[in-house]
C-alpha cells in the first residue's frame, strides 16, 4: 500500500506541488521587484543599422537624456544588454547579423523598431536590398513611427515598453 | 579563387600569429560597417573595410522617380547633413532644366547649408569623442547641436530631414525675426566652441594619443583622391567653396583651413576650425542677404530635361560631394550618381591602418570623416 | 505613469506580502518551533551579564528594549559582525553603492545632463537597486567551448579577492579591523597580486577574441603598475617603521605622510587609477576598440559580481591611500563626549523622555575616527571618479612607458626623499618629530 | 549650362576635350565646356587616354559612374577626373568615358563585359571600380580585387543597376 503511494512519479508530483506552493508564495512580491528592476534598467545594444542612429544619439544627449529612465547610451558588450533598438532600415546584408545579435543577447530581451524603415520599409518599400520591416527577423515589442522619429517619440516608445514590461510575467527567470 | 569570394566567406589564414578581428557591424567602435582587421600582437597588419550594411539602392530608385520626388530620397544618406547632400543634385537639376535662382534664395541656401554643416560636424565630433573614450565630448556637442537643429527647424519645419533645397530655390521663406535668433545662437555657439579646446583639443592625452598616428602625406592624399577635411589636413588647400564657388560663396568672406601634419589630430581639428568659418559665413550671409524677395521659382509640374549629362559638386561636411545626373528627355533622370566624400575617403583606411596599433583604430577610422550610411547610399 | 496597466496596484503588492507572511507563519509553526527546541536542547547558549540567554530572556526584549544592548554588544564583538557588517563587507558595499550613484550623477552634471532621475522618487536614488535586481534575474550565457569551471569561478574569485582586500583595512581606533595582520602592507600586495591572475583566467577561459585581448592588456597594465605601486609605499613604510597598517596610521598622529612624501602620493594615486582600470587607464575594457574587453562574455549576475568587485576594490584602494598618506582616522574631535546621563536616562525635554539606544554601543574615539576615515576616503574616491569626465583613453604603449619609465623613476625619488629625512634624523622611529 | 566660370587664366587653356580627341582620333567629344569637358574613348585606348589625362594635370578620379544603355547594347563607364595640384584646373572636372559590350544574360566576371582597370593610373578608382563591378557586372582587368563591396554576400540576381533589373512593383 505504502509502496503504491511512494513512487517516483508521486514524488515528482509532490515536489512539483511544493514548487508551485513556493512559487505562489514568492512569485508575486519577487516578481514585482524584478519587474521593477527590469523597467528601470534597460541597457540598449550598441548596434546601428541606418540613419535613425543620429536621433538615437541625440536622445542620449543633454537635452533629451534617456539616462533619466535608466537607459545608458553606448553600452559595451551585448551580453549585458536587454534592449535592442533597431535604428532604421534593415538591408539584406544586415538582417542575418541583426538576428545573430538578437540571438546572442541574454533573456529577457526587448525590441524597439525605430523609424518607418524598420516598421514597414518606409521610403524604401520598393528597394531591392531593403527588408519591408523587421517583423520577419525579430519579435518587436514597440514600434516607434517617424522618419526619423524625434527623440521625444523614442522616449515615449521606451515608456510604452516600460508599461508593457509592468504587465509581463517576471517568472521567466533563467 | 579566394580573391573572388566575398569578404565574409574567405578562409582565414592559418598563420598562428595573425588574429582576425571582426570589428562590426555590432561593435561600439564601428558604426554601420564592418572592418576585418588582422592583428599581430597589438599591430594591425591588414584591414579590409566591408561597407554596404546600409546599401539601400538610392541610385536605382532615383531612376524611377521624377526630379522633384527624388528630393526626400536623396537626402536620406546623410540626414544630419541633408541640405548639403541635396545641394549638388539641386544645382544639377537646375542646369538641366535651365532655371535661374533668385538672389535671396541663393543666400538662404548658403545659410541653410552652413547651419547644416555645423549640425553634421558636431555629431561627428561627438562620435569622435566617444571613440576616444571621452564621454563628455559626446555630450557637449550633442547638446550644442540642438541649437542649430532648432534654427533649421524654424527654417524648414523638420528636425533633421529638411528637404529644403528644391530646384528653383528653397521650399519656403525664412520665418519672421530669423536673423536675430540666428545671430544670437551663433554668438553663443562661438563662445561655446572655444570651450571645446579646453576639454578636448588641448587635452594632453588626446594630443599624445592622436598626433603622428595614421599619417597621410600630401602626395598620398592626392594619389588616393581623398577629399574634404582629410585632404586639407594633409596640406592641400582645396575647398570647392573657394575653388569652384557655387551660388554666392564667391561674394562671402571666409578662409579655408589647412594643416600640414596629416595625422589623426590634424584631421580632427579641421572640422572644428571649419565650424568657426561656418559661423563667419552665416553672419556675413545674413548681412549681405536681400531683405525681401522671392525665394523660389515656380516650376512646371513634372518637368522634363533635355538630353545631357551634368556633373555638379559642392563642399559638404565630409568633403566634395559630386552629383552626376544623366537626363534622357523624361521626367525621371536616366541615371543619378552621388560621388560622396565618405566613399572616397574610405580608400585611405586600409592604407592608413596598416602598421598602426589596435588602439589607434577608432581614432584613425573616425578621423577620416566617414559616415557609413552615405558611403553605402 | 501607470496609464495602460490599471490593475497594477500597491494594494496587490501588499496583499502578496501578507500572503507571504501567512506562509511564513505556517512554515515557522511547522518547522521553526521544533528547530528552536532542538537548539535549546543540544546547543550551549551564550551567557550575557551573568545570565544564560534563554527564550524567556530573549522575549523580555519586547518589553524592555534596553535589555537588548548587552546582546548586541556581544554580537558586535564577534568576528562575524566585523567581517559582514562594520569594518568589512557591509560598510564597503554601502560606500561602493554610493560611489556608483555619485559617479553617474556627477558625470551627468559634468555633461550638462540630469542623469538617473525617475527611478526612485528622489533623483533616481534607487537606480542601482534597479540595475542590481535586473542583473540578478538575467540569463547567464556561457560561451560554447568556454572552460566552464574557471569561467564560473572568475567573478566569484574577483569579489572574494576584493573582499579580502577590504578586510585588511583598519577603519577606526581600538582594533576596528577584520584582520589585523602584522605585515599588513605585504598582505595588501599579496592580495593585489591576485587580480591580474583572475583577469587573465577569466579572459582565457571565455575562449573569445576580445576578452583575450582585454585580458592580455589587463595583465600588462596591472603588472607594470604594481611595481611603482609597491615602490611608492616604501617611503611611508620606512618612515613609519612598521608594516602593520594600524601602526602606520598611529605613526601619523601629528601629521599625515602626504606632507613629506607628496611625490609618493601622486605616484600611488596614478597607480590606483591604472589598477582600477578607470578612465584614462581603462584599456582592458576599452569599448571602442575591443567591445568590453575582458568583461565581454560576462552576462547577468556574473557581470554584476565583477562590477561589485570593481567598486569594492575602488573603496579598498581609496582606503589604503587614506591609511598610508592621509593619516587614516586621525582628525580633530567633532563628536562631543557622551554625557553619562544621556546614556542612562535619555534626553529629557519637558515631559518627553527620548532614549538613544545606539549610543552605548559606540565610544567616542571610534565614532570620531570612523567619521574622519569615511570623509577622507570619500574625498579620495571623488578624485578617482573625476578623470572620467575629463580625459580620453590612453594607448597601451603610452601606458607602459608611463609605468616603466616615469612612475618607477618618481617612486625612487620618493624613496630617496624618505631616506634623506630618515637619516637626517628628522622623521621616523626616534626622529625629532 | 550655367556653370560658374573658372578663373580667367584657365580659359586660355585650349579645351581639354579637343586636345584629347586630337590625340585619340577614334574618340568623340561629348561636350566642349571648359569646366566640364567630356570625352568618349574606345576601351582599347582608355589606358593611354588616362595616362594622357594625367599629363594634362588631372591627378585623381573624383567619381566613376557606370551607366547601362540597353538600346545601344553597351555599358558606359565615366571617370570624372579632377586636379588638386594644378591651379589652372581649379573648377575643371573632365569626364572620360568608355564603353564595354553588354550581355543579355550577364555572368559578372566571366563574360565579355570587361574593361581595363585604371587603378594603375588613378589609384583612387579602386573602390569605385569594385562598386561598378557589382552594380553593373563590368569586370576590370588588372584590378587586384574584383570583389563585392556593397551588396550582400549571397547576391545571385542580376547586377542591380542594369536597366533590365526591375525593382519591386515597377
Amino acid at each position: 500500500m505504502l509502496k503504491d503511494i511512494v513512487t517516483p512519479h508521486n514524488a515528482n508530483v509532490f515536489v512539483g506541488k511544493l514548487g508551485d506552493l513556493l512559487e505562489r508564495a514568492i512569485d508575486k512580491p519577487l516578481g514585482y521587484a524584478i519587474n521593477w528592476g527590469r523597467i528601470w534598467s534597460l541597457w540598449p545594444v550598441h548596434i546601428e543599422t541606418a540613419c535613425c542612429s543620429v536621433e538615437f544619439g541625440a536622445a542620449s544627449g543633454p537635452r533629451y537624456d534617456v539616462e533619466r529612465f535608466g537607459i545608458i547610451e553606448a553600452f559595451g558588450s551585448l551580453r549585458q544588454c536587454d534592449l535592442i533598438v533597431v535604428q532604421g532600415t534593415i538591408t539584406r546584408k544586415m538582417a542575418p547579423r541583426l538576428r545573430l545579435v538578437y540571438d546572442q543577447m541574454p533573456e529577457p530581451k526587448y525590441v524597439i523598431a525605430m523609424g518607418a524603415c524598420a516598421i514597414t520599409g518606409g521610403l524604401y518599400f520598393d528597394s531591392y536590398n531593403v527588408l519591408p520591416g523587421i517583423d520577419g527577423v525579430l519579435p518587436v515589442d514597440v514600434y516607434v513611427p517617424g522618419c526619423p522619429p524625434r527623440p521625444e517619440t523614442l522616449i515615449q516608445g521606451c515608456m510604452l515598453l516600460q508599461e508593457k514590461m509592468k504587465r509581463m510575467k517576471a517568472r521567466k527567470i533563467v | 579563387m579566394s580573391a573572388q569570394l566575398p569578404p565574409g566567406l574567405q578562409l582565414e589564414k592559418t598563420d598562428e600569429r595573425i588574429m582576425t578581428l571582426n570589428v562590426g557591424p555590432q561593435h561600439p567602435g564601428s558604426g554601420h560597417m564592418r572592418l576585418i582587421v588582422q592583428i599581430d600582437g597589438d599591430y594591425i597588419v591588414a584591414c579590409d573595410p566591408d561597407p554596404g550594411y546600409v546599401h539601400r539602392g538610392e541610385e536605382k530608385m532615383a531612376e524611377y522617380r521624377n526630379y522633384i520626388t527624388n528630393i526626400p530620397h536623396l537626402e536620406r544618406p546623410v540626414i544630419h547633413d541633408s541640405c548639403n547632400i541635396l545641394y549638388p543634385y539641386v544645382l544639377g537639376v537646375e542646369d538641366i532644366l535651365g532655371i535661374e535662382v533668385p538672389e535671396r534664395a541663393k543666400y538662404v541656401r548658403v545659410i541653410a547649408s552652413e547651419l547644416n554643416r555645423c549640425v553634421y560636424t558636431l555629431y561627428w565630433l561627438a562620435i569622435y569623442g566617444i571613440f576616444l573614450g571621452h564621454s563628455t565630448m559626446f555630450m557637449w556637442p550633442t547638446g550644442d547641436r540642438e541649437l542649430f537643429i532648432d534654427l533649421l527647424e524654424k527654417m524648414t519645419g523638420a528636425r533633421v530631414t529638411h528637404a529644403y533645397m528644391v530646384p528653383g530655390g528653397v521650399r519656403n521663406d525664412l520665418p519672421a525675426n530669423f536673423e536675430d535668433v540666428c545671430l544670437r545662437q551663433v554668438d553663443y555657439f562661438e563662445k561655446r566652441i572655444a570651450e571645446y579646446a579646453d576639454v578636448f583639443y588641448d587635452n594632453p592625452i588626446l594630443i599624445a594619443r592622436t598626433e603622428n598616428t595614421g599619417v597621410l602625406s600630401r602626395t598620398d592624399a592626392i594619389r588616393l583622391g581623398t577629399t574634404g577635411s582629410v585632404l586639407r589636413a594633409s596640406g592641400v588647400d582645396y575647398d570647392i567653396r573657394k575653388r569652384e564657388p557655387y551660388d554666392v560663396y564667391d561674394s562671402l568672406d571666409f578662409e579655408t583651413n589647412v594643416l600640414r601634419a596629416g595625422d589623426a589630430y590634424a584631421r580632427s581639428k579641421i572640422p572644428w576650425l571649419d565650424m568657426m568659418e561656418s559661423c563667419r559665413i552665416i553672419r556675413d550671409a545674413l548681412s549681405k542677404m536681400p531683405k525681401s524677395g522671392s525665394v523660389r521659382v515656380k516650376l512646371k509640374p513634372n518637368p522634363k530635361g533635355g538630353e545631357e549629362s551634368v556633373y555638379r559638386r559642392v563642399e559638404s561636411g565630409r568633403g566634395a560631394l559630386g552629383c552626376h545626373i544623366i537626363s534622357r528627355k523624361k521626367p525621371e533622370p536616366y541615371r543619378v550618381k552621388l560621388s560622396v566624400g565618405s566613399f572616397r575617403n574610405l580608400i585611405a583606411l586600409p592604407y592608413l591602418l596598416k602598421g598602426e596599433r589596435l588602439g589607434n583604430m577608432p581614432s584613425v577610422y573616425w578621423s577620416l570623416n566617414y559616415w557609413p550610411v552615405e558611403a553605402d547610399r | 505613469m501607470s496609464v495602460i496597466a490599471p490593475n497594477f496596484r500597491l494594494s496587490g503588492f501588499i496583499r502578496s506580502i501578507l500572503d507571504n507572511v501567512f506562509w511564513i507563519i505556517v512554515l515557522v509553526t511547522l518547522a521553526g518551533i521544533p528547530a528552536i527546541q532542538i537548539v535549546l536542547f543540544y546547543i550551549e547558549m551564550p551567557v550575557i551579564d551573568g545570565e544564560l540567554l534563554t527564550p524567556f530572556l530573549a522575549l523580555t526584549w519586547l518589553a524592555d528594549p534596553s535589555r537588548v544592548l548587552p546582546i548586541v554588544k556581544a554580537l558586535m564583538a564577534t568576528d562575524l559582525f566585523r567581517i559582514a557588517v562594520f569594518p568589512g563587507f557591509g560598510l564597503a558595499a554601502l560606500l561602493a553603492a554610493g560611489t556608483i550613484f555619485v559617479e553617474r550623477k556627477m558625470l551627468a552634471k559634468l555633461q550638462l545632463r540630469v542623469g538617473p532621475f525617475y527611478c526612485g522618487k528622489f533623483e533616481g536614488i534607487l537606480q542601482l537597486a534597479g540595475d542590481g535586481l535586473k542583473l540578478i534575474s538575467k540569463e547567464i550565457i556561457i560561451p560554447a567551448k568556454a572552460d566552464k569551471p574557471i569561467f564560473w569561478l572568475a567573478p566569484v574569485a574577483f569579489v572574494g579577492t576584493a573582499a579580502a582586500f577590504v578586510s585588511l583595512i583598519p577603519v577606526a581606533p581600538g582594533g576596528w579591523v577584520v584582520a589585523d595582520v602584522e605585515l599588513g602592507i605585504l598582505a595588501v600586495f599579496a592580495v593585489i597580486g591576485f587580480f591580474p591572475i583572475i583577469t587573465i583566467l577569466s579572459a582565457w577561459s571565455a575562449n573569445s577574441k576580445f576578452p583575450f585581448i582585454g585580458g592580455i592588456r589587463a595583465l600588462h597594465q596591472m603588472i607594470s603598475f604594481e611595481i611603482p605601486l609597491i615602490l611608492s609605499l616604501l617611503g611611508v613604510v620606512m618612515l613609519a617603521g612598521t608594516l602593520n597598517l594600524t601602526g602606520i596610521v598611529e605613526s601619523q598622529d601629528s601629521f599625515p605622510w602626504i606632507v613629506f612624501l607628496p611625490v609618493g602620493a601622486v605616484v600611488f594615486f596614478i597607480c590606483i587609477l591604472a589598477e582600477l582600470e578607470r578612465i584614462p587607464f581603462d584599456l582592458p575594457e576599452a569599448e571602442s576598440e575591443i567591445v568590453a574587453g575582458w568583461l565581454t562574455e560576462f552576462s547577468g549576475m556574473m557581470y554584476g559580481l565583477v562590477q561589485l568587485g570593481t567598486y569594492l576594490k575602488l573603496y579598498a584602494f581609496a582606503a589604503i591611500f587614506t591609511v598610508m598618506f592621509l593619516a587614516g582616522w586621525h582628525g580633530p574631535m567633532i563628536v562631543p563626549p557622551f554625557p553619562a546621563e544621556i546614556i542612562t536616562d535619555g534626553i529629557q525635554l519637558g515631559p518627553v523622555t527620548a532614549t538613544i539606544p545606539g549610543l552605548p554601543l559606540f565610544d567616542q574615539e571610534m565614532l570620531n575616527g570612523t567619521i574622519w576615515f569615511i570623509i577622507k576616503t570619500v574625498a579620495v574616491i571623488f578624485f578617482i571618479l573625476l578623470p572620467r569626465g575629463v580625459f580620453p583613453r590612453i594607448r597601451i604603449d603610452m601606458l607602459l612607458s608611463l609605468g616603466w619609465y616615469k612612475l618607477i623613476g618618481l617612486s625612487f625619488i620618493n624613496i630617496f626623499i624618505a631616506l634623506g629625512l630618515l637619516y637626517a634624523g628628522v622623521l621616523g622611529p626616534g626622529g625629532m618629530i | 549650362m550655367e556653370h560658374s566660370q573658372p578663373p580667367a587664366d584657365s580659359i586660355e587653356t585650349p579645351g581639354h576635350a579637343a586636345l584629347m580627341v586630337k590625340r585619340f582620333p577614334d574618340g568623340a567629344i561629348l561636350s566642349e565646356d571648359t569646366a566640364r569637358p567630356q570625352v568618349l574613348v574606345p576601351k582599347e585606348r582608355i589606358l593611354e587616354a588616362a595616362a594622357y589625362a594625367r599629363e594634362l594635370g588631372y591627378d585623381h578620379a573624383e567619381s566613376v559612374t557606370g551607366v547601362d544603355y540597353p538600346d545601344q547594347n553597351e555599358i558606359e563607364v565615366v571617370y570624372h577626373l579632377g586636379s588638386y595640384t594644378d591651379e589652372s584646373l581649379n573648377g575643371t572636372v573632365m569626364a572620360l568615358a568608355t564603353r564595354a559590350p553588354r550581355e543579355e544574360a550577364p555572368k559578372p566576371g566571366h563574360d565579355s563585359t570587361r574593361l581595363p582597370s585604371l587603378r594603375g593610373t588613378f589609384y583612387s578608382v579602386e573602390f569605385h571600380e569594385r562598386e561598378i563591378f557589382e552594380m553593373l557586372g563590368v569586370y576590370f582587368e588588372g584590378h587586384p580585387d574584383n570583389r563585392r563591396l556593397l551588396l550582400p554576400e549571397d547576391w545571385a540576381d542580376l547586377p542591380p543597376l542594369r536597366k533590365d533589373f526591375a525593382i519591386k512593383g515597377r
